[in-house]
């Protein structure tokens, strides 16, 4: 078994009905759609038991369906080419996820961009500053 | 949990001195702010703030054209203009399915190379000159000045090389200029040897960058660093070899790492580095001179709606990443990117604290922080209302920008 | 204190300069296939405008006018990547070496190469460049069958004046209509 | 010694060895500085007029003062500079026998007078009230504890050998040839570090370093009020490579006038060359660093010599 069908199995194993769903692309990256309730537990098995690196936090606005967030691990220091991505999808009119900054620092400026530029709201960020806008912008992020 | 940094923020007192270094300032190419709280010369505590050079480019990538992006990727950092390239060009390809002829994957590894080089001579260079070391500074770009002629004569121009185009490259290395190459690299090697003599054997420069600026391996980790950054602080992570692109899987070389995280590790792994980015071009060279065919694919490329891809390269200071999402027409849905500057930024309040000011210049640049590939901007969300100083800043934002979006 | 290696180091260098005497030294030495400031051969150009299309910056843009049709480079905007070069059909796009682009005169920042219009004969409304018509009809009769081409000429005689709605309109009117072949 | 009268010394203050000429000497050893160091550094460096024409842009540039600034410290300390760096010349032989305004002791107020230039300009930075100006002050400061002892040890030496305070008596002492670096050359390498310091050549330039604080205290100054910084700190090329030949290369070595000033002059030259060849091939010190190797290893040279030199005098060595 390699080690993406492993991750998918413990996945699967942790989250329960959370999980929804998994792809493969090219060049090894595996997608796995999951509910946005799980992230934390998801995005701590990767990084806690796998030492998996936090490349980013995309957003792309998937029109209806809502707005997919993508998580990119990088697990390429395991297996060759193996990335995993995490993609839960929050609606569009309260995008709300919580936050794994608490769980690791890697998430803190790519959390506090999303949530400037796409206005994501991260709930139980500790930091929750501008990143890119001055400190004084008088739109702060939730 | 973001933890040193979190303890001493309670510990600053007021009545220590605020040094700010930034927006503007001698020691920095370009603008970003740090503020130091200083007691005497040592630092107690660090914060950055980024965000001075915003282009909105992920933003301008969603209006233009796969081909006409290539252009705009090269544009987000000077240094890294061809790792910016490749990156989404593989990126491309992935998503479009499309077959790179091995002449062109092999031109892309050289040019890659040659800018490998050249980036770090040109780091190795600034960094003698924050220590003071002026003269070796002008040295070292000296030397560098070859690969630039280089790369100059191999793709037209010095800095921007857009040799890269979706499918392979657009121009074709002649046997004339392999040889000049070769040349060139043996005239760089020896100089580059040379360096490291005079870089490892010189008392002062010991003196000034041992054992400042440590990184640990456990904060390296935490922090996700990357690049030489992360390879000085004993993680060995290196995109060529983890993830390879390009030619990467079909050439040898040795993943150089050190354990110590201080600068002189970094200095020791970026400069070795330059070797085996040596080596790697002469087998490019080597097996360009036999390798024929095309330099570009003959597809058109297709992009089915919804398709994603995901790249990365090792750009001179890290891992580069490209995340692209494709909606069935010629113009990207959404182009995501991660430079490597954007994840060792944020190590540097970690390594700036207990250290002097005098070594707060060198150990910033010691990461190689490149603050344009950092601040790409995107969109400005609208301002409802706010101080005196804030409408100033929305009006001019609105008077000069080009595209404003509420999201 | 400095080591005996760095003085060696610093006397070997004073030999030779690295810098060159600049701007009022001999030129700078600059490698063929540099890609400098773009030049357009007007006896080449036919305004067809596929620079301005692939162009990234926006420098190349193209002029519809009324009485001309041409190519206008602003070269502020100009980023030398050498993609119009590459697309351009009829090969009047070269790159220079020219790299100093500096001037005291708005004129100097501006190439505008204009082409005299082809009015449609019906409605009167700009078609394209007349020379782009010709190098059009002339690549097409060099390729064509020969055994085509006079029919080809004659047709072409009959629309190649018309704008694109009134070939439209017009094609069955003219004989000009595929179907006739049918 | 020459007659006082009060044309004479304002003749010596302003016209030679004051004002007029030093100011033509220290330009020609500025531009050598500039020069040399972009040679040895691979670039082409300025052509001879550069100094002169910083200095012209310079005065006819608008003078700001800044509103966090000690306006009356702000202004004086390049005034105080300069004035003390041109008092310190009219003490030292130039090239002639005797120095124009000699005194039984004047070595000690000249290393008093050069030693008002280091605190002059932490003076300015202290007064300009911007940070990068605070940091460098105290670095000055910190750097003149170092040095300044060493500086006064190293000079002593010359003046035990010559039994006297007076510059004219050291000059006097080496004439024929019989120069002090030979004997003492320990000392002299101290002297010569010190005056590195002084004139913030390479190791020991971070009062100013720029990739750190900017210009350090000079950072606030603009237009005629940093002339006066420029126009003392091409003095103090002059100034100090001239106490350094007086002290350990036998002044104008007691030849007759033109000629004792024309080799005065060169070895004035090769002080400026070897400082410059100093410079280039070093790095900057930080502070600490410097610091403890002024107190530690230079201290220790110039130790070395008043030692040699008791020991000596004892067994009769000279």
């Amino acid at each position: 078994m390699s080690l993406g069908e492993e991750i998918i199995e413990q996945l699967k194993a942790k989250l329960g009905e959370l999980y929804k769903g998994e792809y493969w692309r090219k060049k090894n990256r595996l997608y796995v759609n999951i509910d946005s309730k799980g992230i934390v537990d998801a995005s701590r098995l990767l990084i806690e038991k796998y030492g998996a690196r936090l490349c980013a936090i995309s957003v792309v606005d998937a029109g209806l369906r809502g707005l997919d967030i993508v998580y990119h691990f990088a697990l390429d220091h395991l297996e060759k080419s193996l990335h995993v991505h995490l993609k839960p999808t929050l609606p569009h009119d309260n995008p709300e996820i919580d936050s794994i900054t608490p769980y690791t620092p890697q998430a803190n400026w790519t959390e506090r961009e999303m949530m400037e530029l796409a206005g994501i709201k991260f709930k139980g960020h500790p930091d929750p500053r501008h990143i890119f806008l001055p400190y004084e912008w008088p739109e702060q992020p939730k | 949990m973001l933890g040193k940094i979190e303890d001493k923020a309670s510990a600053v007192e007021s009545k220590d001195i605020v040094v700010p270094i930034g927006p503007f300032h001698p020691a920095l190419i370009e603008p970003v702010y740090f503020r130091l709280w200083v007691q005497g010369e040592r630092i107690v505590n660090a914060d950055i703030k980024v965000g001075f050079c915003h282009r909105g480019i992920m933003r301008l990538m969603e209006d233009r054209s796969f081909q006409r992006n290539i252009y705009l990727a090269e544009r987000v950092c000077g240094i890294c203009s061809h790792s910016h390239s490749t990156a989404y060009c593989e990126t491309v390809e992935q998503l479009g399915d499309i077959e790179v002829p091995d002449r062109a994957r092999y031109i892309r590894t050289l040019v890659f190379e040659l800018e490998r080089i050249h980036s770090h001579l040109l780091w190795a260079g600034v960094g003698m000159d924050l220590i003071g070391f002026e003269t070796l500074f002008m040295l070292l770009w000296r030397d560098r000045e070859q690969v630039m002629d280089l790369i100059e004569a191999a793709t037209g121009n010095r800095v921007i090389k857009s040799i890269n185009t979706i499918g392979g490259v657009r121009r074709d290395i002649s046997k004339d200029m392999l040889g000049k190459i070769e040349d060139k690299l043996k005239v760089l090697e020896k100089a580059t040897l040379n360096a490291v003599e005079a870089v490892v054997g010189d008392p002062i420069i010991k003196a000034r960058v041992k054992g400042i600026g440590i990184l640990t391996t456990a904060d390296a980790k935490r922090m996700g660093a990357v690049g030489p950054t992360a390879r000085a602080s004993g993680v060995n992570i290196d995109v060529r070899r983890d993830d390879p692109y390009s030619a990467y899987n079909e050439v040898t070389f040795d993943v150089i790492t050190r354990s110590e995280g201080d600068l002189y590790a970094k200095v020791e792994v970026r400069l070795l580095e330059l070797l085996q980015s040596i080596s790697i071009c002469k087998q490019c060279v080597d097996k360009l001179k036999t390798l024929g065919g095309s330099i570009v694919a003959e597809t058109i490329p297709e992009f089915a709606p919804g398709e994603e891809a995901f790249g990365k390269v090792e750009a001179p200071r890290g891992e580069l990443m490209y995340y692209i999402v494709s909606n069935g027409t010629n113009i990207p849905e959404r182009v995501r990117m991660r430079t490597p500057s954007y994840v060792n930024n944020p190590t540097l309040p970690l390594q700036l604290i207990d250290e002097t000011i005098a070594d707060a210049p060198i150990i910033i640049a010691g990461i190689d922080p490149c603050l344009s590939c950092t601040d790409r901007m995107v969109e400005v969300i609208d301002a409802k209302s706010g101080k005196s100083e804030t409408n100033t800043l929305r009006e001019i934002a609105l008077r000069y920008g080009r595209k404003w979006r509420r999201t | 204190m400095p080591s005996v290696r760095a003085v060696k180091e610093v006397l070997k260098a004073a030999a030779n300069c690295a810098t060159i005497k600049y701007p009022y030294g001999p030129p700078a030495h600059l490698p063929e296939g540099f890609r400098g400031k773009l030049q357009i051969d007007p006896e080449k150009c036919v305004a067809c405008g596929a620079c301005a299309m692939v162009c990234a910056s926006g420098a190349m843009r193209r002029i519809e006018g009324d009485a001309k049709v041409g190519v206008k480079v602003e070269y502020p905007r100009c980023i030398f990547c050498g993609q119009c070069r590459d697309s351009c059909p009829t090969q009047a796009i070269t790159l220079t070496t020219e790299f100093a682009l500096t001037s005291d005169r708005l004129d100097d920042l501006v190439l505008l190469n204009e082409l005299e219009v082809a009015k449609c004969q019906i409605c009167g409304k700009p078609i394209a460049s007349k020379k782009q018509l010709e190098w059009g009809l002339r690549r097409v009769l060099d390729r064509i069958n020969p055994v085509v081409k006079q029919a080809v000429q004659q047709d072409a005689a009959k629309y190649l004046n018309l704008c694109i709605d009134c070939r439209r309109s017009n094609s069955l009117r003219l004989k000009i209509h595929t179907t006739k072949y049918v | 010694m020459l007659d006082y009268t009060p044309l004479i010394v304002l003749a010596n203050f302003f016209l030679f060895p004051g004002f007029a000429f030093s100011f033509i000497v220290s330009w020609f050893f500025y531009w050598v500085f500039r020069k040399l160091r972009a040679r040895l550094q691979a670039r082409r460096g300025p052509p001879w007029y550069q100094p002169l024409i910083d200095l012209v842009k310079l005065f006819s540039k608008e003078t700001i003062l800044p509103i966090t600034a000690q306006k009356t410290y702000f202004i004086l300390a390049p005034l105080m500079a300069l004035a003390s760096l041109l008092l310190a010349l009219i003490l030292m032989p130039i090239g002639f026998t005797s120095a124009p305004a000699a005194f039984v002791g004047d070595l000690i107020v000249v290393i008093y007078l050069l030693l008002m230039f280091g605190v002059s300009t932490a003076l300015a930075g202290s007064a300009s009230g911007s940070p990068y100006g605070a940091i460098g002050a105290s670095r000055e400061l910190s750097l003149i504890i170092g040095y300044e002892a060493v500086f006064a040890a190293g000079a002593l030496v010359p003046a035990l050998a010559a039994k006297s305070l007076l510059l004219d008596n050291i000059v006097a002492l080496q004439a024929g040839g019989n120069w002090l670096l030979v004997r003492f050359p320990f000392a002299a390498v101290a002297v010569l570090l010190c005056i590195a310091a002084k004139l913030k050549v390479k190791p020991f330039d971070m009062p100013d370093a720029k990739q750190e604080i900017v210009a350090g205290p000079f950072t606030e100054y603009t237009g005629p009020l940093l002339g006066i910084w420029y126009l003392a700190k091409m003095l103090a090329w002059f100034v100090l490579s001239a106490l350094f030949v007086d002290l350990f290369l036998g002044g104008g070595d007691g030849l007759v006038f033109p000629l004792n000033l024309v080799s005065f002059l060169i070895k004035c030259f090769v002080v400026v060359v070897v400082m410059t060849i100093f410079e280039v091939a070093n790095a900057r010190y930080r502070i600490d660093q410097a610091f403890s190797r002024y107190l530690t290893v230079i201290f220790a040279l110039a130790l070395i010599d008043i030692i040699r030199f008791w020991v000596g005098s004892y067994l009769g060595w000279w």
